[in-house]
């Protein structure tokens, strides 16, 4: 192995700051345009075709970019936030852009789910906008949303691997640069199996947390 | 100015996670009072891109032809400070002995990094196997093959991926570090190798314009190119990696 | 307090035209409570729904406190509709959170302090019977028990108009009993506007001062309680009235074989002397009540009873005779 | 036919225990119409649900058609489900299919040919009154149309059990009573078990054999309908069937200020002889019925009235004290 | 621009031709998966903790691996299914690889929200259990699952562009190695728009048809 334990503490630590960064921000972004998607569509709560149509342009290419192109792209902006291009927090902004419509696709995709019976107590009870999305759309599809953020969760820790190309390191980085364009096969098999375990131990507080969410 | 030597610190861009060079010449200049840190990156784009916006203070991965075209297309103002090794690409295969075997319609595999195609094509060339056009400068697309007599089918793939497809092609053009990481041996195992003095591919050390004659950068190309560092390397890397500290005059600077 | 005019609302079922209403006219005064039943399909639901806008008219207008909801603006709609409580058909409950909170959630939205919250909750939900369900869920529920935290929640916020669509249909007698005394009291107390929605008569006859026949998205009918009741107009209230107070006479009854075998309505106003008691004593026949439901409105009974008569022939028949100039109608029973 | 024995269900939930089934002994004979009546919540849907395993007993065993389901393999245990229809309290229908491949779902399990799916699924959807509604999906249908949908659907497959979880509480009584004939219909055509959950007394009392009354999880009662509803020995029987047979004295009764105001209740055998018609003719009293259901159960009147007696009091001393002899209780109403 | 037309015509066909293909297989093993991931699990139809755990693993193992190191690990797999581990079709195997375990966690989602009352329902007609998953199950969620499998498709748009490096060609590479490393901005604009019509049509696609299916 060509890597010392040192450095895989590292990088595995770089990887739980990315992605514990790049969520946090990717679900300011995108939690508020999931719910966007979701109460401006037509017959909903806040129908608004131009809103809905810009969003959903607007999330379809931010999602059609391959990441690596999205990172370049959003370089000035990157410098303009973190002050520099490279490392961990720079590779935060990326991730961030890159996830964040994901997990708005992902939160459209559970709140729509939510009987349309419930929105109408809502709305009998004259419960404003943000009080029907908050108080009952979100909280009668939070199992469904805890689900639906491992899962983006799971993929941030898969896209944090690229953002190796500008130098944020985290085990990815490492699997990609030893492993694969090293041939260290050690090396690789060592931070996969790190990732396994963080994966699975995402998952699982996932499932657990979403079972006892999800009353039905 | 040079930005980061004032508060003490050289920040140097490698790609890769091949630092032992580097290491060694740190410490070398740790012990005169300069002090460096060694950034990483995984491609080959970020460390130009970060030296000539400032994030870092010089690079050291790259060959003058790749550092040249790089430039151009960029639009940077940027220039080489010194040179270091030169790493021979080869030609590689898991079927055949020589190049002379290689079939007609035969696949080959080829990094599809342009400067890094150019440089497997003209070494296909040189092997024989093909024809390239006129004054080919070693920047560009297939479209550069003349002629190509045994109708070889080109592969471009990533260049960590040359030795990955040996079973699957006639033959890979493998980067000399590459090579050296999958376990080959440039030497020994390949079927056709690069001339040494193939200028373009002498790797450079680069800077921002401006700064290309500041003190600590001259320092550092000055304990890169001596005499022990090239003794390192040579240990290092077993012939792999040759030194090759020319004047920037003999690489067309 | 509620007024639907020429309101319309048709459906549309992937290019057929479902008409659900179909012209509602319709006026509900301060402080009735209004009865509309029908027919299972008949519109009632959709006609409910579209006085807190759960519904949108095609055409027509519903005013609720002499306002046209589609003139107001979105906030002024929402304080009208905190002035509506409804308990839906199908519940509409937050699975996701406890009985207590499902009843709690339209008073947190008026932002009612904690303290307050907490005590209407708690005196809700023991007068509906679930005080020991206050942390279970919707899905821990029976049928019934939801329903009744569906009315818990709508008395939550107190409000002025009070719309329940089939509110005791899972509820068996005695529970639903206990939930229309606790409306008529609201009602009475606080002067609330109930409309309701029901298929069972009883409820009807025992709470509403009103009520609506609707039939085909029509009403058809519609008047004080005892009008629609004791003299219905078209066959189809005549048919559901009947259907809900003279049952089927039971085959059992019908096996007997007995000879005179009569069934006596009582359709309009007939006199105020006991009738049976006068057929006995004047003719020499014995009245045997077999079946039949009476109940009284207004001080005239009302209902439909089958009974034997026991005597000679000629007696009965003009004891018959005499039944019939009561204003009661007289229907032979095979 | 189905046969319950000492079967108890506890649900967890959090910790604490609920228990649904505190132990039940019953048994359904073939060809029975067997009801279920009960306050909401004395845990009849579980009851039911057992029957076909979708709750398992926690103790005790369910035998249907004498065999132990927990005993059967899984494969048995479907092909016995396949004979086991069922209306579900919250009807169940798949949102994403047609009405008509909702009623069609059940035979399409057991590859009925299509023109026989065809043939059946219309026929039932005639006679539950939808046929109009074949391609609508159930978001498209009122409360009491979904409910016959599950009805349609419960008879498909012509069950030798059918389960009915209140299978018309959403319904008016002219349908209710439609779809009472059909069962009664099943019933006797094919000999089909039925065992019913309701909380209508008047469905338990037109098609029932025999009823039983759960109370927190036990059954309290059991019998023929006639034992069950004229002689409740259990005083929430009493109060249930009471609640349903003899309604409440309507206020506008009460207010009448009436002087001799009684309820007489039928509250078993009483004699044969036409007891109203006597008492107007051995004395000096006119019988004026006011209010009150009675029914027949094999022959015997069956019910409660409330009737004013007009005459001297001394009369109406002696009138009261020979109907008292008769098996009939009397109680004044103030 | 230094591509020509013809190029970035054969790129597009490339790109759909991995996507189509990846799409297919994977949903053929993802979907299974996420099938037994709902009725294997504790409560459901098919109980059985051991297969449900084993299932979990395995796909979390999948998910954790970076794509670049999957495209590696899988080199063998590739050679004997296809022949060869470089070209567009060597590059639909760890493609599959990657999208079937996630397609597998999105149809979990899906199914998870299905109202149990139908399975219910289908449980007392005495289905068996193939009957419930196919006649119940999955036309109950199928809304859902469309929009699910639009979500999974863009996603394998984007990591076809990572498919590149074992010379898999498509949009994403083109953006990549002339947009990216030669600084071909024209290209990269131009593939990049590409690639953003293609996915706003699988978008809205998935939107009309999730919305058509969806009876809530
Ligand atoms: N999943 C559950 N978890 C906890 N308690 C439950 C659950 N299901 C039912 N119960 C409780 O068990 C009892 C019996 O419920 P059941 O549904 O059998 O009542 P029911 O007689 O059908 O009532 P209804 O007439 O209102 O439908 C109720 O008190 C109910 O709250
Ligand atoms: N969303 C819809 N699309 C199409 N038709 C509908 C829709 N909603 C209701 N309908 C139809 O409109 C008619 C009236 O429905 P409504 O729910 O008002 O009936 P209802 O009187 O409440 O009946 P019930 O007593 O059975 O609840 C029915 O025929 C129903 O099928
Ligand atoms: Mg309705
Ligand atoms: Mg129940």
């Amino acid at each position: 192995m060509l890597v010392t334990y040192g450095q895989i503490i590292d990088a595995l630590v770089e990887t739980i700051q990315m992605t514990i960064f790049s969520l946090l921000f990717s679900s300011i972004i995108g939690i508020p345009l999931g719910i966007l998607l979701v109460v401006t569509r037509k017959g909903h709560l806040l129908e608004n075709t131009a809103v809905f149509t810009v969003i959903n342009v607007i999330i379809n290419i931010f999602r059609s970019v391959p990441f690596i192109i999205l990172m370049v792209a959003l370089i000035p902006i990157t410098r303009l936030i973190v002050g520099t291009s490279i490392g961990t927090w720079a590779a935060v902004v990326p991730l961030t852009f890159y996830a964040g419509p994901y997990i708005a696709r992902l939160v459209e995709n559970s709140l729509l789910e939510v009987e349309p019976g419930v929105i109408e107590a809502a709305e009998a009870m004259g419960a404003t906008p943000r009080q029907i999305i908050f108080r009952f759309l979100i909280p009668e599809a939070l199992g469904s949303l805890v689900l639906s953020f491992t899962v983006a969760t799971v993929g941030l820790v898969g896209a944090s691997a690229m953002a190796g190309a500008i130098g944020a390191g985290g085990l990815g980085d490492l699997a990609i640069t030893y492993g694969y364009q090293r041939f260290d096969t050690m090396t690789m098999i060592v931070t996969v199996a790190i990732l396994v375990i963080v994966v699975q131990g995402l998952q699982s507080s996932g499932n657990v947390l979403s079972k006892k969410l999800r009353r039905r | 100015g040079c930005s980061n030597s004032e508060s003490g610190t050289i920040k140097i861009g490698v790609s890769g996670t091949d630092t032992r060079v580097w290491d060694y010449v740190k410490k070398k200049a740790e012990k005169e009072g300069l002090k460096i840190e060694i950034v990483k990156y995984s491609d080959y784009v970020q460390p130009n891109m970060a030296l000539a916006s400032g994030d870092i203070d010089a690079n050291a991965f790259q060959t003058i032809s790749y550092f040249n075209s790089f430039k151009k297309e960029r639009n940077l103002d940027l220039s080489p400070v010194g040179t270091t090794i030169i790493a021979p690409m080869g030609i590689y295969s898991d079927h055949y002995k020589s190049v002379k075997d290689i079939p007609d319609g035969a696949k080959i595999a080829v990094p599809s990094e342009a400067t890094n195609m150019g440089r497997a094509l003209l070494l296909l060339q040189q092997a024989g196997l093909l024809q390239l056009k006129d004054g080919f400068d070693g920047n560009g697309t297939l479209d550069a093959i003349k002629k190509n007599p045994k109708k070889l089918e080109i592969t471009t793939v990533a260049a960590e991926q040359t030795p990955r497809a040996l079973p699957d092609v006639a033959a890979s053009v493998i980067n000399n570090g590459i090579a050296v990481d999958a376990g080959l041996n440039p030497v020994k195992d390949s079927i056709e190798l690069e001339d040494e003095t193939a200028t373009p591919y002498i790797n450079i050390i680069a800077a921002r314009t401006e700064d290309r004659n500041s003190e600590d950068l001259q320092k550092i190309v000055k304990l890169y190119q001596s005499d022990d560092t090239a003794e390192f390397i040579k240990k290092e890397f077993k012939g792999a990696q040759l030194p090759t500290f020319v004047p920037l005059k003999e690489i067309g600077e | 307090m509620i007024t639907f005019q020429g309101v319309e609302k048709v459906y549309d079922r992937g290019g057929e035209k479902i008409r659900a209403l179909n012209g509602i006219d319709l006026h509900v005064n301060k402080g009735d409570i209004y009865g509309v039943i029908g027919f299972s399909g008949a519109g009632k639901s959709t006609l409910i729904r579209c006085v807190n806008f759960l519904e949108k008219p095609t055409a027509g207008k519903v005013l609720v406190g002499g306002q046209d909801l589609t003139s107001l603006s979105k906030s002024e709609i929402r304080s009208v509709k905190r002035k509506i409580g409804m308990v839906f058909q199908h519940f509409n409950l937050l699975n996701s959170k406890t009985i207590f909170a499902n009843v709690a959630a339209p008073l947190a939205l008026v932002k009612t302090p904690k303290a307050e919250i907490k005590q209407k909750v708690t005196e809700l939900l023991r007068f509906v019977g679930l005080e020991d369900k206050a942390g279970a869920y919707p899905d821990q529920l029976s049928g019934g028990q939801k329903q009744r935290v569906g009315i818990a929640r709508a008395l939550a916020t107190n409000p002025e108009v009070l719309l329940c669509d089939e509110a005791t249909s899972a509820l068996d007698p005695q529970t639903t009993s206990d939930i229309l005394k606790l409306l008529k009291r609201v009602n009475e107390q606080y002067n609330i506007t109930i409309l309701l929605i029901t298929h069972e008569m009883n409820v009807a006859r025992e709470i509403c001062d009103k009520v609506a026949v609707i039939e085909k998205g029509k009403i058809i009918e519609s008047g004080s309680v005892f009008d629609v009741f004791s003299a219905p107009k078209t066959e189809t209230a005549k048919n559901f009235i009947r259907s809900a107070i003279d049952h089927e006479i039971p085959e059992s009854i019908q096996k007997l074989n007995k000879k005179h075998l009569y069934q006596f309505q009582f359709v309009g106003e007939s006199s105020e002397r006991p009738l049976l008691s006068q057929v006995s004593k004047r003719f020499d026949v014995d009245v045997n009540i077999l079946h039949g439901t009476i109940t009284e409105l207004q001080g005239i009974p009302f209902g439909s009873m089958t009974v034997e008569l026991q005597g000679e022939d000629g007696e009965i028949r003009r004891a018959l005779d005499f039944v019939a100039t009561e204003n009661i109608r007289v229907k032979e029973v095979n």
